[in-house]
């Protein structure tokens, strides 16, 4: 039986419950036993780096050492805390300033931290370590027909990931193809959602988030798959406002967990289908197992 | 029509400033920027930028300090790495721009109630405290701290959320605060040391 | 005679090298620490020793202080040595009782600290005049060179090259891995900045080619193996069947409208796949030779055996069309060897950003290359794939150029090529054209004049590198479009501009199995992958590997002019060599001392030259001069120290380290 | 000796000498390109010219250390592309021996070194050298020819 | 090109014998010349020879210097003691001969440079398991007593071939000398045809020369493994080396006629290396790692690891004649 450490992160514990949920119920379904990172902190996201580097470093460090002293893999499904947790193991090892100084810090906190700790997001697990003819293998119900955007925003595979493309990244592609579904042509699968700038400049979130939804729409897809809470709730939460400004686009965005929870023939309410805004229920019900 | 000065004089260059910035972490390749635009051209915030990512980097290197700081672009950034994963020289723009805000809010010329300086600060304030981040809590006193007009309208969603269960209201926190407040602290000291 | 005895007379000489040295290294201080060493007679510094009056120094001194061996320290030996081994010979010394050191290239150019620097050069100084001391007259080897030349590669350079030696009188083999000479320029329109028609310059000297007398063109062939040394090289060749035999076809062609294919199908390479050919077709109207090929890929018969052989019935008497044909195998001696294989272009998926291979109205320039020319696969219309005529074109320069993540360097071409594509296109469609430039790079002759006659042409000119090509819109003219996404650093403004097609100006890569060529020559490459020049100023076609010469290009992206006039200078270079009918071989070989030798073995294996045998009467190891190639292995194994390397000897060696390690 | 400061000062002004033996064909080219591309790299290496790689004898290894060299480092071509066509692998077979003898006698790894550097990679030659620079003067000196001058003054207690 | 001075044919020539630190193997050799020792003995005056006869060193110190004719040393030099023996004799003898491979190149007991002189002492006096030694006692250079004083000699960090100790006129190598290999130097000594100073007196080319399975020896030899003796069968008519065992004959002077291989056994080079040679463990292993049948780096590694230990294969009778001379001694004492 594979393991990995878990860390959930901030978001996966507010906005994307769903997110925590699904993935939870996926990784069970296909045997693989996740163990919650002890007493983990906040990554420090992108916007610590604005305010304190070194202690971004710091932050993020913290978490690379006590998951080193467990000697598994780090599972950050989160992507801002995959970004921020990779990129701190990188400018630890590429700069050595920052090493120095993370040094003083982990002494003081009687932590040590050598630089072992691999970070690791779903996709990168599924497609290497799991594999498509595994999953394949625990489908109960396809997904036949429905046509899927997948949409994987800006900090997975840019720039620290190194299990999918750059440009074009392809492996929930393949993953969603495994359980059923058809993948609609999506350029703007890395496109920004404009992250926080939603809150803080609206009229510029919500013409990124409106071009994204417009063209799934354009290129048939029924449903936006997402890996990211913040690009789900961009997506999802501000779908009405983007609407009402430019010009009607309803669509779903789940995570793309939930769409393999579906095909492993769990319901909608144990992936937290539930939770979305724009309802899913009308595309997705029939995938849903029949209440016993 | 007010007509503004736009020509530069070499007085208000700072040259200290540039060499700053090719110290910087990232900026390290600062210099060998050749004006290409694609970071511009890649950036998703680019069309409401005040100076173009590629404008703003040659203003760093050549040392306009003051243009640079209170540029616009650099809160606009989202930090989505397009720039950097694209740029033909290699330079690390994202981080870049990163520096660039430390610096400006170290230097107080920010847009004061311009709400992303705000929201870093308080983002940064809670993790410090909590060791987490509560998304309810902390949207709540960015919104308080600048625009309790927006929040009013917001609260339709905010309901949405709380009632589908997105909005968790307890504070979450870490166990071993004294831990992290400690590495936080001797990062701390000791920056000032090797400074 | 070494140091340890009194008739030693060395003479030291600094180069200042202008400041190049100089100014690095204190020059006086290092000719003083030489002066006061043991042996030293005259030690002098002078502004460029390579210099004729430089050179004259050495020589007077020769004669006058009665030296006997002499230490230059100046440059790289692979730029001097020869120069001074002369100046030391016109002096009446031999010529080997001479050292060099290089305080230049590796020490000045390359260091700050000036008295490190100059420490750094006492050092090698020092060595060198310890080394010396023990240096023994050598005589250098003539070997006869064969007169004739090895051309590899049937591009504009290759031809180029060939046509001048054999106008010069030489016999020159010229190896063609294609159908037809005439590389990538047959394949071309127009040339800039002329726009002179590229067949109408290029296909005449192709059958000049094929009709003279003293080149043997061997087209569908390749070098399978490189043997021997500068002046006697041994080449082995392999030519792949054409399927037809080129004694018997006139060149009819009416086997190929008798094929059974009634229509083309197949993708055509000539044409980048945007033609069909036959199974039996002939690359281009003006091929040389002018003889069908067949391809065994897609032919019925070879796939079926079940043909009915239109061909052959086509062709009658005859005789030609040979089914059987097996690859041949052909051995030349050669005394010099052109290498001019030429490029391939950037592929242009290896930026996902420019939608090539995804959107079908994205084209390469070479493919646009085809598409307006008037024996192309459209006659020279500029159709799209989905039939339409564009009316707007989009050219993107520095596609897989300029660029750390494909490559770093400047394909020096597309910015004019892109010009001349856009002059063309625009004259052809009067479609309004966009160049997303980073640089103008027109520094050639009439080159910016015709950056100029673009510009009064109307061709939009924005300069910024586009981040993606993509097929979706944001304002509603866009919709259907394919829209570019650049900053127009001129104005500091995105914009995003909707056109029919793209054209990626690809840049200039080498050959994917050029690692593989140089291999076999024997040659160096760039980290980049081109072949590596002697010298990049003063010996550009010239290779570190003596009698190899590279052109066009294989060295470097190169323009037409340029690869001409590089196949001129190789060709010149190879003749020199040849008509000096021998060649003087480094007498750095080694040799076995017969007494001392035990016959122990241990050297034979490590030859990779065979040049050591066993002696079966007297049962020791014997060297064979002419066949030792002189890289010493064979001296740093033989246990017993029974082999000797002439130049390298270890007592030479041992005093050189112990020369640069002696306290000052 | 025994005050710890001084030792700390012979250590920053310990300038590391090493001996280089660079191929004709590739690592000697390699510092030439350096040359006229004026690449820095620290002045702590005195070169000596083989035709190939495969001509240094490991008495020139043995020698150069016995002699006062603190490291020695050999250039060749890459696998597969020496000029000679197979000396560099000769090289590679005694050098992995040779290494594993200076080890028993107490000479450090990092103080010798085989790199496969072409005629064009001057840069990787600079980041050769330098880092084989700081590893030794991380090291300290090596001191072999001192005792061995000292040699008969060295009695027992 | 010095020659040390003629001798005189009369009276008696007298000679002298000592043995530093050795085995006794070399004098052992002066034994091996069986009835040919009457000879020897009826040829010249022994006046110096702790072995066998008791004289003392007062005995020698009371000759005039240069008396003398020669005095054959043996062993290598590790103690005061022995330097100062090596220094006596020096001065007393017109030729002084280094007898035996410990003399020439530091012998066997030259391995002990790999080792510090405290590693030494620890592991003879205390850890070796037939000790027992509580108070940790080491013998002392000085010991005093009710007034007297007991002197021992005063061991020496590094181990010293002879000639690192005094001027050494003619070597003869092996571990021991061949008695033939004597019996022509003692010859050539009386004979009063001196050789330049400093000739080793057996032939110079390696021992393949005159090895009896010299033919047998492939052209090609290329090896995938090295094996040592005891691992292997040898054949006794083929080359010892081209059975894959490491045999140092191909790098070592020949003169002992071949003594190993006849007895099917891999020369281990007791006679050094040849005129030619400066360092002869690097010589051996370059000659032996170089036909190594591999190019792949991984497997060479691998076949390198099939001598186990290269110092002892390389250096087993050469360590302190060798360049490096001994390992550095602040490693030395790191690993203890």
């Amino acid at each position: 039986m594979k393991r990995y450490l878990y860390y959930p992160g901030c978001s996966l514990r507010g906005t994307g419950k769903a997110y925590e949920e699904s993935l939870l119920a996926v990784f069970k379904a296909l045997d693989v036993e996740l163990e919650e990172l002890e007493d983990w902190n906040c990554c420090g996201a992108t916007a610590y780096m604005a305010i304190d580097e070194m202690n971004a470093f710091a932050l993020a460090g913290r978490n690379l050492a006590l998951a080193e002293k467990k000697k598994l893999d780090l599972l950050a499904p989160c992507s801002a805390c995959y970004l921020v947790l990779n990129k701190a193991q990188r400018y630890i090892k590429e700069y050595p300033k920052v090493a120095k100084l993370l040094d003083h810090g982990f002494k003081a906190a009687g932590l040590t931290y050598t630089g072992t700790t691999k970070v690791r997001h779903p996709l990168d697990i599924l497609i290497n370590d799991i594999g498509l003819d595994e999953i394949k293998a625990r489908v109960k119900r396809p997904l036949a027909g429905l046509k899927v955007a997948p949409y994987y925003g800006c900090q997975i595979v840019r720039p620290y990931a190194t299990f999918d493309l750059t440009y074009y990244p392809v492996s929930m592609d393949k993953l969603l193809r495994a359980v059923g579904a058809e993948i609609v042509d999506y350029p703007l699968k890395t496109r920004c959602c404009g992250g926080s700038q939603k809150g803080t400049l609206p009229e510029v979130g919500l013409s990124l988030i409106h071009i994204l939804l417009k063209e799934a729409g354009r290129r048939g897809a029924q449903v936006v798959s997402t890996i990211c809470p913040l690009c789900q709730f961009n997506l999802d939460a501000f779908q009405d406002e983007a609407g009402k400004k430019y010009g009607e686009v309803s669509r779903p965005v789940v995570y793309f967990t939930q769409l393999l929870g579906l095909a492993f023939g769990f319901s909608a309410k144990e992936l937290g289908l539930e939770r979305n805004i724009v309802s899913a229920k009308r595309v997705l019900v029939k995938f849903e197992p029949v209440a016993a | 029509m007010a007509v503004k000065r736009m020509i530069k004089y070499e007085v208000e260059r700072d040259p200290q400033f540039a060499g700053w910035v090719a110290g910087v972490i990232g900026g390290e390749r600062v210099r060998n920027c050749i004006q290409c635009g694609l970071c511009s051209a890649s950036c998703p915030l680019s069309p409401y930028m005040d100076y173009t990512p590629r404008r703003l980097i040659h203003m760093a290197r050549e040392g306009f300090k003051r243009d640079v700081l209170g540029s616009f672009t650099i809160w606009l950034c989202t930090s989505c790495y397009s720039c950097t994963v694209e740029c033909p020289r290699r330079i690390r723009v994202t981080d870049v721009m990163y520096a660039l805000k430390r610096r400006a809010i170290e230097d107080g010329v920010y847009p004061k109630r311009f709400p992303i300086p705000v929201l870093a600060s308080e983002f940064g304030a809670m993790i410090r405290r909590k060791g987490r981040v509560t998304e309810s809590w902390l949207i709540l006193r960015v919104f308080l701290k600048t625009a309790i007009i927006r929040l009013l309208g917001m609260s339709k969603l905010g309901s949405k959320l709380f009632f589908s269960g997105r909005m968790g209201l307890v504070p979450e926190s870490i166990r071993d605060r004294k831990q992290l407040q400690t590495l936080l602290d001797a990062v701390e000291t000791h920056k000032e040391v090797a400074a | 005679m070494d140091a340890r005895n009194g008739d030693l007379r060395i003479g030291v000489y600094v180069c200042h090298c202008g400041t190049n040295i100089a100014a690095t290294v204190d020059v006086k201080a290092v000719a003083e620490y030489a002066a006061a060493l043991p042996g030293v007679v005259v030690s002098r510094e002078y502004k460029y020793m390579c210099s004729d009056p430089g050179q004259e120094l050495i020589r007077q001194d020769i004669v006058e202080l009665k030296l006997n061996r002499i230490v230059v320290a100046s440059c790289s030996p692979l730029l001097h040595e020869e120069t001074f081994r002369g100046a030391v010979a016109k002096g009446g010394l031999n010529p080997f009782c001479f050292q060099m050191v290089n305080i230049r290239e590796h020490d000045s150019w390359v260091h700050q600290d000036r008295q490190r620097a100059t420490e750094k050069a006492i050092a090698l100084v020092r060595a060198a005049i310890r080394r010396v001391a023990l240096h023994k007259p050598l005589e250098k080897k003539r070997v006869p060179i064969h007169p004739d030349v090895l051309i590899v590669g049937g591009g504009i350079a290759g031809i180029h090259a060939a046509l001048t030696l054999a106008n010069a009188g030489k016999h020159v083999y010229l190896v063609e891995r294609e159908p037809t000479i005439g590389g990538n320029m047959a394949k071309f329109d127009k040339t800039f900045p002329t726009l002179d028609c590229a067949a109408c310059i290029l296909t005449p000297k192709m059958t000049a080619v094929k009709k003279h007398p003293n080149i043997t063109l061997w087209t569908l062939s390749e070098v399978t193996e490189v043997q021997g040394y500068v002046g006697n090289f041994e080449i082995a060749v392999t030519r792949k069947p054409r399927y037809i035999n080129e004694d018997l076809c006139v060149g009819c062609l009416e086997c190929i409208e008798a094929c059974v294919y009634k229509q083309a199908k197949v993708p055509d390479e000539f044409n980048l796949g945007l033609g069909k050919r036959r199974p039996i077709y002939i690359s281009f109207p003006q091929a040389v030779p002018q003889i069908p090929v067949i391809d065994p890929e897609t032919c019925i018969d070879f796939k079926t055996g079940r043909c009915k052989k239109t061909c052959i019935e086509a062709c009658g008497d005859r005789h030609a069309v040979d089914l059987k044909q097996q690859p041949k195998q052909e051995t030349i001696k050669v005394g010099a060897i052109i290498l001019a294989t030429g490029y391939q272009t950037f592929d242009a998926r290896k930026v996902p950003d420019y939608g090539y291979g995804v959107y079908p109205n994205v084209y390469t320039a070479p493919e646009v290359e085809r598409l307006i020319n008037a024996s192309g696969p459209t006659g020279g219309e500029v159709i799209l794939r989905d039939g339409r005529k564009p009316q707007s074109i989009g050219i993107i320069h520095c596609v897989g150029s300029r660029d750390e993540n494909t490559n770093k360097w400047c394909s020096r071409v597309c910015c004019m090529y892109s010009l001349k594509l856009a002059h063309l296109l625009k004259e052809r469609t009067g479609a309004e054209v966009y160049n997303f430039y980073i640089d103008m790079r027109a520094a050639g002759k009439a080159y910016e004049e015709f950056y100029h006659k673009l510009l009064e042409e109307g061709v939009h000119m924005i300069r910024g590198r586009v981040a993606e090509v993509t097929d979706w819109a944001v304002t509603p003219e866009e919709e259907g479009k394919l829209v570019m996404r650049a900053e127009d650093t001129l104005i500091s403004f995105v914009r995003r501009v909707p056109v029919d097609m793209v054209v990626l100006s690809v840049g200039l890569v080498p050959h994917e199995d050029a690692k593989d060529v140089r291999r076999l020559f024997n040659i160096s490459c760039s980290s980049e992958g081109w072949f590596l020049e002697r010298h990049p100023k003063l010996a550009p076609v010239n290779t570190f590997t003596d009698g190899i010469f590279i052109a066009g290009a294989c060295q470097a992206p190169k323009d037409i002019p340029d690869a001409v006039g590089q196949a001129g200078s190789a060709a010149a270079e190879a003749m020199v060599l040849i008509d000096t009918g021998y060649v003087e071989m480094e007498p750095n070989t080694a040799y076995i001392l017969e007494e001392e030798c035990s016959g122990c073995k241990t050297c034979i294996p490590l030859c990779p030259y065979s040049a050591i045998t066993f002696l079966a009467d007297k049962k020791i190891a014997h060297i064979n001069e002419v066949l030792c190639k002189g890289c010493g292995t064979c001296v740093a194994a033989c246990p017993s120290g029974s082999i000797k390397q002439n130049l390298f000897e270890d007592e030479e060696i041992f005093e050189e380290i112990r020369g640069v390690l002696a306290n000052a | 000796m025994s005050n710890p400061e001084s030792l700390v000062a012979i250590q920053n002004s310990f300038e590391p000498k090493i001996v280089a033996f660079f191929c004709n064909w590739c690592t000697y080219l390699a510092a030439d390109l350096a040359g006229t591309s004026r690449i820095k790299y620290a002045p702590n290496i005195r070169v000596i010219r083989t035709m190939c790689s495969g001509r240094v004898d490991p008495q020139f290894v043995l020698e150069a250390f016995a002699r006062g060299a603190d490291g020695v480092l050999i250039g060749g071509c890459h696998p597969g592309d020496c000029h000679y066509q197979e000396g560099n692998y000769k090289t590679l077979r005694r050098v992995r021996m040779l290494r594993r003898v200076l080890r028993e006698m107490g000479i450090e790894d990092e103080r010798f070194r085989l790199e496969w550097i072409s005629a064009s990679e001057a840069e990787r030659l600079k980041v050769a050298v330098n880092d084989m620079v700081e590893k030794i003067r991380a090291l300290g000196p090596l001191r072999l020819e001192i005792k061995a001058e000292h040699f008969p003054e060295e009695v027992a207690a | 090109m010095t020659k040390p001075a003629a001798v005189p044919k009369n009276p008696k020539p007298k000679v002298a014998f000592y043995w530093c630190a050795s085995c006794g193997g070399c004098e052992e050799t002066v034994l091996d010349l069986d009835e040919r020792v009457l000879d020897v003995v009826a040829a010249v005056d022994i006046v110096f020879w702790p072995v066998a006869l008791d004289f003392k060193r007062h005995d020698v110190e009371a000759l005039p210097d240069g008396s003398i004719l020669a005095a054959f040393v043996n062993g290598a030099v590790r103690t005061t003691e022995q330097e100062e023996m090596a220094h006596l004799l020096r001065k007393k003898a017109k030729v002084l001969v280094a007898l035996g491979s410990c003399a020439q190149l530091g012998g066997i007991a030259g391995l002990a440079n790999l080792s510090s002189r405290e590693g030494i002492l620890q592991s003879s006096y205390c850890e070796s398991p037939s000790t027992v030694n509580a108070e940790k006692v080491f013998p002392q250079t000085l010991y005093k007593e009710n007034g007297y004083s007991v002197s021992l000699p005063g061991l020496f960090e590094t181990v010293c071939s002879l000639d690192q100790v005094v001027d050494v006129d003619y070597y003869l190598p092996g571990c021991p000398p061949t008695p033939k290999l004597l019996w022509d130097a003692v010859h050539v000594l009386l004979g009063g045809e001196l050789p330049p100073k400093g000739t080793v007196l057996a032939p110079d080319r390696a021992l393949c020369e005159e090895c009896p399975r010299k033919d047998t020896r492939p052209e090609k030899l290329t090896l995938k493994e090295f094996k040592r003796p005891q691992d292997a069968v040898i054949d006794e008519a083929t080359c010892v080396l081209a059975q894959g065992v490491v045999c140092l004959g191909p790098a070592t002077r020949s003169g002992c006629e071949a003594l190993c291989p006849q007895g099917n056994m891999p020369c281990t080079g007791c006679f050094g290396p040849t005129s030619r040679v400066r360092d002869y463990g690097a010589k051996a292993l370059s000659a032996i790692s170089s036909i190594i049948d591999s190019n792949d780096p991984e497997e060479i590694e691998k076949i390198v690891h099939t001598v186990p230990d290269p110092v002892g294969t390389f250096y087993r009778y050469s360590l302190p004649a060798s360049l490096l001379r001994r390992k550095k001694i602040d490693e030395a004492l790191k690993t203890k």
